[in-house]
């Protein structure tokens, strides 16, 4: 689990957002609704986004501003998703993309 | 003018870097061998590495390896990373959908 | 079909675009902003820090607060800002096609400016590819827009301002920073940046570099060793540290694909491929212009200079403003430009060892190698001077452009003069009286006040405090050296708050006599 | 350095390289190939979609596509050292209207004329072939033994595996003019000034083969023309046959990689800069990507293949064709300059062909008979009307 900023020195207060919940790889867990995916899979102790096709490695966020494309998952059955700069949202499924596809 | 076999006799056979399995492209998952390997067989340029290889044509186009590619292109060569020539550029800057690039110029905007 | 028609087309809600806007739309240039960030800003809207330069280049103001300034500035003067709008193509005709939501949309315009800013380089090394590895701009773009901590202890890579910046606000948003190494032997950035990491702990490993990323799944652990002659780790100086996130900040290159893409004559140069361009950002292609970092990787605060300048050439070109005006505007933007780029650090001075300021002095080489100045290098500089009562102590040991804490003091007892990369001197005649604006508005939080013998045999040093929790009066604590040590056991006496302090707060802690130039940071105990 | 030669080849794109190869294979190694890009393969030979095909061919072309999938594509991965991807599970040519399938048919019994074995299917088998296709299409011609493989990694291989076996390359040498001895081909002049001399030369440079061919007194009939390719992310395996249309609006295939490449002409609308001002007239040779090019060929696509509508388009890019004027390249010795070779004018089509063509043009300069018989597509086609 990675903590969430409650009270930052310089930005004050995080504002308070909506919670809502989605499925990540069959289980349902919560975040705020907007908010990227891939910070409320971190949030929920998710590092892991997908395993790529060649060497079947495992990858996540690493330039968190969509260019790198490295955190792409599966999210309601379209693969290559962005998950860094994807807003969301409530009931989205959201699954470990192994090469392309959600399982091996 | 630019004689590749010159080129080949120069740089001499591929020796084994401690290295070479380091991944440089993530999205294609290229390492640095392969492209050390490569040069050594004549792939002298990003583009022809690219295809040959391809580093640089995955999701991200290069954004993130270019740098790399370039610099073990440079060093293997015996040039500077400058007169590496980049690779070219095109449309669509950023990966996009099928049916957004099909839609367009069908609708009007008010 | 439509395609849609501006007198200019900026690419880019940065710095650089912004200005550039906020400067044709004063003109009355309609102009449109499109940037494929869901905020503006680029990165200032991630830059939580003070900025540095003097009034003109809003400096000692947050680089967040610039970025919103900046927008109220555009939606003032009726530029419209489209966020969530990615160019995917610019054509040599002055076309955009930009994608909108779930359209492609077509828009000309008689300029088109380019401020695309930079993206990050990479480094490669055994295990970068893992989940934990991340680039320092994901780091501050998770903390500071997403607020959500980017690990629990960090390893950074990069000594340049990027990397030390960050590594602050690592620990600001509440991580632990085990480490700051980078493979050049010397501090890359400024040298205040390093010493205000430095100071909070966070040991400096110059001439090391990441040997690998241990974890199987994640990142679980970081070895990083000492960097020989030859870029080689020298054998036996392996160490390791258990991090869950290890932050990659070497460097930036200018993102000009765009304007490649749009056939504009292209230099390849060792600050990366950068269209060929005059000063005020005009390329080979009539009525295509770049600003910002995308020609040249610089600060935030010459991006926006250049953005205006940018901005009043097209200005011009389109005939909104006559060749007059504009030659006006132009030096007037030059020379605020020209301040900027003086000092240890301009342009012309990067990657040049400088062993003495502009006074004369020599630079701390514990600061270039350690990050922090020695407690027998600190009393050379012209801020740092021993008087009755209390009084600034100014760290202030390398000749930047930066002269805010000269305003700050109501009573004169601060001088930079007339050139504001001066190292700040302390003029003794003037009295002090402990307000602490000083303290709270440098940028490079390098201000300190020292007051001796409040009490039999101990004074007390005010500091600038940007962490979380503050510390309550009379909770006891440690004084951390420079070098982040511990040097004695202390007590908060006092803690300012103000909305003058910007998110500075002041802690004023009680110590030793002797230790009044030593220690320079407070921990809970 | 060595200027000389015994054979050389003016271009460096996968016919060329093909036939630097199969010279070298032979043991006529002194070939030096030139390259007028940095980079070999610049041309038409890493701006095509790929296909393998025999179907859609004029007749006159058909007899060396075959022999080429016949003997030479099946072992060539092996044979180059390089996987070229290889994939040999068809072609589907697709129409969606009556007047479509009138075309198709007359290609296909064409074809059959000759031997090859191509069919008409109806939807229904349309779709059991690839069920991703639209309801749209009604029938297709459909030849099980055409295919598709990688053309960038092909060139890339012969021109590696020729490398190895001692053919010089120069690239950056951008020809300018040929010159004649004693009535026989003899030196190639480069713009910068070097000149190179061989006993043969094989003029294999596209559409510019044309300028240089015209400066020892020869007119190719060819034009210039601009078609488009791209590529999309990596799909999940669908399908492994080659598509086409019988409109040309597109063509391609899903790669082994897993990404779908196409080429595609259409969107090609006179834009400003076709316009030549000398005479307000707009010239096709001048055509350029426009900012709805890219648009039209994904428009093309999805009509046919409504699966990949999701699929991202990760890069575009765009080339010449060196189309001549009956649609079929130049191909042979050219009896006025003794000892030139034409390799040029593939109209688009000449990367399933490279192999044999290459293995054909080595049997020129030795003088054997080729494979098969291509005296029709010698240059002299033109003489009698012109």
């Amino acid at each position: 689990m990675m903590e969430r900023i409650a009270n930052h020195p310089i930005l004050g207060e995080t504002p308070k957002r909506e919670k809502i919940t989605f499925i990540y790889d069959g289980k349902e867990y919560e975040g705020y609704k907007g908010e990227p995916i891939a910070t409320a899979l971190k949030a929920n102790g998710v590092m892991t986004h997908r395993y790529t096709a060649r060497t079947h490695e495992p990858r996540g966020v690493f330039c968190a501003i969509g260019r790198c494309t490295d955190c792409v998952m599966i999210v309601d059955g379209k693969p290559n998703i962005r998950t860094c700069i994807t807003p969301l949202e409530q009931g989205m499924v959201i699954e470990t993309q192994y090469g392309v596809t959600a399982q091996q | 003018m630019f004689d590749i076999q010159e080129k080949l006799k120069e740089i001499g056979p591929y020796i084994e870097e401690a290295d070479d399995d380091l991944l440089v492209c993530r999205c294609e998952e290229v390492t640095k061998g392969e492209i050390r390997r490569a040069l050594h067989q004549g792939i002298f340029t990003i583009e022809e590495m690219r295809r040959y290889l391809r580093s640089g044509m995955g999701l991200c186009q290069g954004q993130t390896c270019g740098k790399l590619v370039k610099g073990i292109i440079a060093k293997e060569l015996h040039v500077s990373p400058v007169d590496v020539y980049p690779a070219s550029s095109r449309a669509p800057m950023r990966p996009t959908e099928m049916r957004i690039l099909a839609e367009d110029g069908g609708v009007c905007h008010e | 079909m439509k395609i849609e028609r501006y007198d200019m087309i900026v690419v880019g809600a940065g710095p650089a675009g912004l200005s550039a806007a906020i400067e044709a739309a004063k003109q009355g240039l309609k102009t449109i902003v499109f940037d494929e960030n869901e905020r503006p800003g680029g990165q200032l809207f991630k830059q939580i820090h003070k900025f540095f330069g003097s009034k003109e280049h809003k400096a000692k103001v947050r680089g967040f607060k610039i970025g919103e300034e900046l927008l109220e500035e555009a939606h003032r003067y009726g530029v419209e800002v489209i966020l969530n709008a990615t160019v995917i193509g610019l054509y040599p005709q002055k076309e955009v096609t930009v994608k909108i939501g779930e359209e492609l949309r077509h828009y000309k315009g008689d300029a088109v400016l380019v401020a695309t800013g930079a993206s990050e380089n990479m480094v490669n090394f055994e295990g970068w590819t893992l989940p934990g590895v991340i680039g320092a701009g994901a780091a501050q773009t998770m903390m500071n827009l997403h607020h959500i901590k980017p690990g629990k202890k960090v390893l950074m890579l990069g000594s340049g301002n990027v990397g030390l910046v960050v590594s602050f606000q690592l620990m600001q948003a509440g991580c632990e920073v085990v480490a700051l190494a980078d493979a050049a032997p010397r501090v890359g950035g400024y040298g205040v940046h390093a010493a205000k990491v430095a100071r909070c702990g966070v040991p400096f490993y110059l001439s090391h570099t990441i040997v690998k990323a241990e974890g199987t799944d994640h990142v679980t652990g970081v070895v990083i060793g000492q960097v020989g002659a030859d870029w080689n780790i020298i054998p036996g100086t392996e160490k390791h540290f258990d991090v869950d996130t290890i932050c990659l900040a070497v460097g930036l290159s200018p993102m000009a694909q765009l304007l490649k893409q749009a056939e504009v004559q292209m230099a390849d140069t060792k600050g990366g491929y950068v269209p060929v361009c005059t000063k005020d950002g005009a390329t080979s292609v009539p009525g295509i212009y770049a600003a910002g970092d995308v020609s040249g990787i610089e600060e935030a605060s010459s991006a926006m200079i250049e953005g205006r300048m940018s901005g009043a050439a097209i200005a011009c070109y389109l005939g909104y403003m006559s060749e007059g005006e504009k030659n006006a505007r132009m030096k007037e933007l030059e020379a605020q430009l020209d301040t900027l780029r003086q000092g240890m650090f301009a342009p012309k001075n990067r990657g040049k060892l400088v062993e003495k300021t502009d006074e004369g002095i020599a630079v701390s080489m514990n600061l270039l190698e350690n990050g922090f100045v020695a407690d027998d290098e600190i009393e050379r500089y012209p801020g740092v001077t021993h008087q009755k009562g209390i009084h600034p102590v100014i760290e202030c040991t390398q000749n930047i452009p930066c002269n805010p804490c000269q305003d700050a003091c109501p009573k004169g007892c601060i001088r930079i003069g007339k050139n504001i990369t001066s190292l700040p001197a302390v003029e003794g005649k003037k009295e002090c009286v402990g307000c602490g604006m000083c303290v709270a508005s440098c940028s490079g939080q390098a201000i300190f006040l020292v007051k001796e013998d409040v009490e039999p045999g101990f004074g007390e040093v005010t500091l600038p405090y940007e962490f979380l929790p503050v510390p309550e009066v009379g909770e006891r604590g440690l004084a951390l050296g420079r070098d982040g040590r511990e040097v004695c056991s202390c007590e908060v006496t006092k803690v300012s708050k103000a909305p003058a302090f910007d998110y500075t707060n002041l802690l004023t802690i009680k110590v030793p006599n002797e230790m009044l130039m030593t220690a320079r940071f407070y921990k809970k105990a | 350095m060595n200027n000389t030669a015994d054979v050389i080849i003016i271009g460096g794109g996968v016919n060329g390289c093909a036939a630097a190869y199969y010279l070298a294979k032979r043991g006529v190694r002194d070939v030096i190939v030139l390259e007028a890009a940095k980079s070999i393969g610049h041309g038409g030979s890493s701006r095509n979609g790929g296909g393998v095909r025999q179907s859609g061919r004029d007749v006159r072309e058909l007899p060396y596509a075959m022999y080429g999938i016949q003997y030479m594509w099946p072992t060539l991965s092996e044979e180059l050292g390089v996987d070229v991807e290889y994939t040999q599970k068809g072609n589907l040519r697709m129409g969606k209207t009556e007047e479509h399938i009138k075309k198709l048919q007359t290609l296909a019994s064409n074809a059959r004329a000759v031997g090859l074995d191509v069919k008409m299917i109806d939807k229904k088998e349309v779709k059991e072939i690839c069920p991703y296709l639209s309801d749209e299409v009604i029938g297709a011609s459909w030849c099980p033994t055409d295919g598709h493989a990688n053309p960038l990694t092909t060139t890339l291989g012969y021109y590696k595996r020729a490398l190895e076996l001692g053919v010089r390359f120069f690239t950056e040498a951008s020809v300018k003019e040929l010159k004649k001895v004693k009535g026989k081909i003899r030196k190639v002049i480069l713009a910068d000034g070097t000149v190179f001399e061989g006993e043969t030369v094989i003029l294999a440079a596209g559409y510019e083969s044309r300028a240089i061919a015209r400066t020892v007194g020869i007119d190719i009939p060819m034009m210039r023309l601009i078609d488009e390719a791209l590529v999309t992310e990596m799909q999940p395996p669908m399908t492994d046959v080659m598509f086409g249309c019988a409109t040309a609006d597109f063509y391609g295939h899903q790669t082994v990689h897993g990404s779908f490449v196409f080429g595609s002409d259409s969107g090609w609308e006179p834009t400003d800069e076709m316009i030549d001002p000398s005479n307000n007239c707009v010239d096709p040779s001048k055509l350029i990507t426009n900012a709805f090019t890219l648009s039209a060929s994904c428009r093309a696509i999805q009509d046919y293949i409504p699966a990949l509508t999701d699929a991202k388009i990760v890069r575009s890019w765009c080339g010449w064709l060196d189309e001549s004027f009956d649609g079929v390249p130049f191909l042979g010795p050219v009896d006025e300059v003794p000892g030139l070779i034409l390799a040029c004018g593939f109209t688009g089509h000449g990367f399933g062909t490279a192999p044999s063509v290459g293995l054909m043009l080595s049997q020129m300069v030795v003088g054997e008979p080729t494979v098969v018989d291509i005296s029709a597509l010698s240059y002299n086609r033109f003489l009698p009307v012109r």
